[in-house]
């Protein structure tokens, strides 16, 4: 780890400490949007990270941006950061202009693009898409769809259209947007190589929840190792009683390895492999997503199960994070074919072999 | 959590070279007949001709001074060696601990002519150790063992014994824990002390103790006024304990932890791939990436240990993990097997039944599951 | 190992008859819009309406006395009516305590003045009890309460608070486990009584504590200066920790232990089924096997608990199974549902979050796994 | 139970204890012969019970025969006789002959049916079978396969066809026997309802294996926590250690669940169901087979992976059986299909309704 980057992990850090509060987020879930900490973070530079300098952005790697990221699953914070940095990567790639502003995607299934008609004043725009990550608070949202002639994206203003709320298990603002003939004058329509852009996007934000989930499990054993220190049973802390310990040392296990999986995704991202490490790191740390959230309740007991504490914001939060962009079970699938097409040689060498 | 932070291993152009060395050698091994692809081949796979060719290429000791007959090579090249033996089920049993224990035991506290007397043979594949350890009445409780070697003129009369001890009828030495002073019960860890005993001597007698396989793996060894000259002592008098934990340590987070059936593993991902149904495949996946991430683990850790740091409680999660993982593929190998309507070779069911009949061993070698999870947790509080 | 025998139970004309009424009653009920099916209804479901229905057609306190307001009912037919209603996730809370735990300490316990007072009002589906045991600090170790009543004319005064008492805020009676004796450390189980309070006495105060999932449904009860008059005693003065141990193993075995998340995996296979993919319904073979078992398990316990035998280990294991298995409900249901090409109903959408939002409760309520585990190992070991 | 059942299960106790002997199943797994064991239950009239006395039998009910069989499986007895009993059922439900020597099945799949052709002296035999248990030392395997015109069972002589010696995990003679063109004078060759006396078999069989594992996971728990109460570390008995009262109970969890099972399993074979009782019973159990295998060696530590010690020969037929006559997937993929036809009201009922 650079000086630079140890840098931005302790100022995002301190913001993270300072603004994002279990309030901050209790607030959020009721449907306020954290401005303060999107500016907090705007002004600090920490928005643009891994675009250069020269095209509008702070500079930086991949992995500072992802480090920043962890600590936005660690903390909760009610921004879409992660779709954000995504989009703007995405824009970046294809030479379009890059935002400060928060954005998101709606990544479609194949047959749910939406349709871009040009008139000779601007676009008519009609799609549906559910479940996008923050899009009542988002001033563009990224969405895939085709023109007369070829597939594109294009950035449009949720305003626009229509917004239905919903929410995940965390409270997590996940909306549908519906777009019926909308007319929009100024509206970038870019053409796409549409396989490229959606494995683009799809490995991406599977390496956003993967950092999320990997920041929000490093709570929940700090939570749980605080608490079960504290808490005291029969006259002792709850940590000497052995059978909380099995449970803590299991906790612990899921914790190294979502890290060490984690880790290696984003060591692969940055080295532009859109491959097996992120599949299989999504895989392990959306297990280690459930098995923790199970261990850290059932050592916390009653009161981590109540409102008042802040345990509960993490774990509905894994429990949320290990369906987006990819269950076990999707990219199972995905791993399978890639053992079947690259495996000739034996899954030893398909695991060992970069 | 910063203390359960490992690194990212990033593989040289010399260390994907290296692997290219080794797996050109095991597949020639394999095609001229040399050994059978078997599972927990660290523990069954006794092959000294195999030792010796491994030595020969320089791949025993890789990490140690050149003096002692060491390649000085990083201790990334040494696992790159040692994982891909063990994922090809290669017999690497005769020498494994001398390898993986003794030689690093003797580094670091064995005296310039014990090191110059063993290590060079070790490293040529021809000189076999064993654990002296556990004992009948101190298996968890290491601490309660009591074979004893008292004080004589140029040396130590031995008398006691050891169980659980592997390769003792093959080995031709083993590193003994005994008492050199009375147990004291305030502290009984004192006044233990490590003496290595020639298995050949006068007064040793090794019993086998057949597994519920009917293979000899583990031995008793029963010490009757066994003479000891003073040479023999490794390391302080009365430091024996420190050393055995040590000893002990070395042996928690290697590939052989997770390793140890994957023989059925890839024999069953190659049938599987040959039946063409990816959805059984995609079950495999849980396990895969489990297994990917084991071994970034354990290659973090020994990366670490290189820089002279020592990550116990990871440490002790991989070999955790990693035994409970190594039941899960006989488990999930059984039931894949039986879904796919495919006659399996013969090979498979082999597999299968080593997994399966060695598996009880998976937890309990190097410390229980239990104790593992305490030492973790004590981190984990720690911190 | 006999002590862990349980009997086969078999299912008379009656019984079944009895099925087929209590079906058809909640088909109509769901087809009125009393309800829709939910997860956890007997925690969650509370709808006076409901329960005074079922108290109309005597399915509230069907195994009391006649003369008390029961039906003199079997086990089986009681246990019958309740799976039923757990199954399909009808809103059973209101009355759940009342009947399931509140009546049998009140027909082992209660003076025939409390009997008279309560259970036909009960079985009428319009009185509802609360729970007093846990403490802000006594959780898992319930001796260390400290609720205090002091003894004045007439009656007590009571001070002090309960915690996690699921209901308070509807039910109109609390039975409170309290000190009517100075804690006495050599023996913490003794001076406790058990006393009946009016929950809209004055000096009573019910405060929410809200899930994490916002719902409220428990709460913390705090007493100040509570009058409770004589005839408010339970049993015995000074055998109020026999009496709630007692009432507690009441609530152990019965099928609310692993039917909690049923109404999920009943949409689920519906859903299966019409994908017509054989192989993902298949995938639920193992736990659709183990809900069967439960199920047994747990007839076979209420069969013994007619003949008086308190078969407490099999008791503990049916919640132990049976939790994880409530668990695994939602775990399945979230890999099966996207590993289906289909998209799913709304209706299993909320079943699962209802489904992986209470999980975390149903290993702690009634006794934690690790409390449990140690119940049924010191049964075991004492045999 | 009434007194006869309960005279049964006394007698075939003593028997079982006097004479199958840990010694006595070592042997065995080396190839020999248990004759005394056979013919001490034979004497007893163990071997012919749930056949009337009028067809030869000795009387009583199929819940007899199995609960001697759930002894058999505690102690390991290395004799056919849960093949005996099947092969006996169904030679008597056909009107044929029944035996009181070992015989034994081979159940074919689909595709290894065995060939009868008569010629006018008797019968030319061919086939193959794998996996037959104990063929080695069974007086006659009943085979299925096809004659000129119609389905068939016979009854024939091991020693006239070439025998494999084969093992199961737990050293139990699984053999393969081939008939090659076989003249066999006296053979009797039975014609049969194809399906249904396949489906008969593989229920019968699966209930053999049901009640055999049922006996020996009641021995697993006994000698666990036998062991553990009198093994002492760090000064008390292990069973005084969380963790090991943690895998007590659920090994203790394993015994119970798997004995109710296969006590429905059975009353519903009593009853002539061949239904999803079964099914589940064998799902169920072939699970607790697993699990109390390993629960039952690791809190028994180096001692139980002895050959000396006799903890093994239960864990490892419990291994080997759970795979005969259907693994969860196979039995899985049938509940699967009976839900499918039979669950149109819902599994709450699919469960419930007998």
């Amino acid at each position: 780890m650079n000086d630079i980057t140890e840098m931005l992990i302790d100022s995002t850090n301190r913001i993270m400490k300072d603004i994002c509060t279990k309030e901050l987020v209790n607030e959020s879930e009721k449907g306020r949007w954290a401005a303060d900490l999107w500016d907090m973070l705007a002004g600090s530079g920490m928005i643009t990270v891994a675009i250069p300098e020269v095209r509008g952005g702070n500079g930086g790697e991949y992995t500072d941006a992802l480090s920043i990221l962890r600590l936005a699953g660690k903390y909760s914070a009610p921004i879409p950061l992660a779709e954000t940095y995504v989009a703007n990567w995405l824009l970046n790639q294809l030479g379009a202009d890059i935002s400060e502003e928060p954005l998101t995607i709606a990544l479609p299934s194949r047959n749910e693009l939406f349709s871009f008609k040009e008139n000779k004043d601007g676009w008519i725009i009609s799609g549906k898409a559910s479940s996008v990550p923050w899009a009542r608070f988002a001033k563009q949202v990224l969405v895939i769809g085709k023109t007369e002639s070829e597939h594109a994206l294009a950035l449009i203003k949720p305003e626009y259209g229509e917004i239905a709320f919903r929410q995940n298990l965390a409270g997590e603002a996940r909306d549908t947007i519906t777009f019926e003939s909308v007319f929009m004058e100024n509206c970038e329509v870019i053409p796409i190589d549409l396989d490229w852009v959606m494995k683009q996007l799809r490995y991406s934000l599977a390496v956003t929840r993967i950092v999320l989930m990997a920041g929000a499990l490093e709570r929940v054993l700090e939570l749980t190792g605080k608490y079960s220190s504290e808490r005291n049973q029969f006259g002792r802390p709850i940590h000497r009683f052995q059978a909380i310990q099995q449970q803590l040392a299991l906790l612990a296990g899921e914790y190294v390895a979502a890290g060490v999986a984690s880790d290696y995704a984003v060591d692969a991202f940055q080295k532009g492999q859109l491959s097996k490490e992120i599949i299989m790191a999504k895989i392990r740390i959306n297990e280690a997503a459930g098995n923790a959230a199970t261990l850290s309740h059932q050592i916390h007991g009653a009161i981590g199960f109540t409102y008042e504490h802040i345990l509960h914001q993490n774990t509905r939060r894994l429990w949320s994070w290990r369906d987006e962009f990819g269950t076990e079970t999707e990219w199972g699938m995905e791993l399978a074919e890639q053992i079947m097409e690259k495996g000739q040689t034996g899954i030893w060498s398909f695991l060992t072999d970069k | 959590m910063k203390s359960l932070q490992l690194s990212v291993v990033q593989q040289s152009e010399q260390v994907k070279a290296l692997r290219r060395e080794i797996r050109n050698f095991i597949q020639t091994e394999q095609e001229i007949g040399a050994f059978e692809p078997q599972c927990d081949s660290w523990l069954s796979g006794y092959s000294p001709e195999f030792s010796r060719k491994l030595g020969e290429r320089g791949w025993i000791g890789m990490t140690w001074p050149k003096c002692y007959g060491g390649q000085e090579r990083s201790a990334i090249e040494r696992y790159v060696i040692t994982e891909e033996l063990l994922a090809a089920g290669s017999p690497v049993a005769a020498h494994w601990i001398a390898d993986r224990q003794t030689g690093p035991l003797l580094l670091r506290f064995g005296t310039e002519y014990q090191r110059e007397l063993f290590l060079p043979k070790i490293a040529r594949g021809e000189c076999y150790f064993a654990i002296g350890l556990s004992e009948p009445n101190a298996g968890s409780d290491l601490a309660a063992i009591n074979s004893k070697a008292t004080r004589v003129d140029n040396g130590w009369i031995l008398n006691g014994s050891k169980i659980w001890t592997s390769g003792a009828h093959y080995a031709h030495y083993m590193i003994t824990l005994c008492r050199t002073s009375p147990m004291n019960q305030e502290n009984r860890h004192d006044g233990m002390s490590q003496l290595i005993v020639d298995l050949t001597a006068p007064g040793v007698t090794v019993r086998p103790i057949y597994l519920m396989t009917g293979e000899h793996h583990f031995n008793e060894v029963i010490f009757e006024d066994v003479f000891l000259p003073d040479e023999m002592l490794v390391g302080k008098m009365g430091n024996g304990w420190k050393q055995g934990m040590a000893e002990l340590s070395y042996e928690r987070s290697g590939p052989e932890r997770f390793l140890s059936t994957f023989p059925l593993l890839e024999e069953l991902v190659n049938a599987l791939q040959s039946t063409g149904d990816k959805l059984l495949i995609s079950q495999l996946s849980p396990l895969v990436s489990q297994l990917w991430t084991l071994r970034n683990m354990s290659m973090g850790i020994a990366q670490m240990l290189e820089d002279e740091i020592t990550p116990d409680v990871a440490a002790a999660l991989v070999k955790d993990l990693g035994t409970q993982l190594e039941k899960k593929v006989a488990e999930l190998a059984r039931l894949l097997v039986s879904s796919s309507h495919k006659a399996f070779s013969p090979q498979i069911e082999k597999l299968m039944s080593e997994a399966i009949l060695h598996s009880p061993g998976f937890t309990l070698r190097g410390g229980t599951t239990e104790i593992l999870r305490m030492i973790v947790s004590k981190g984990v509080i720690a911190k």
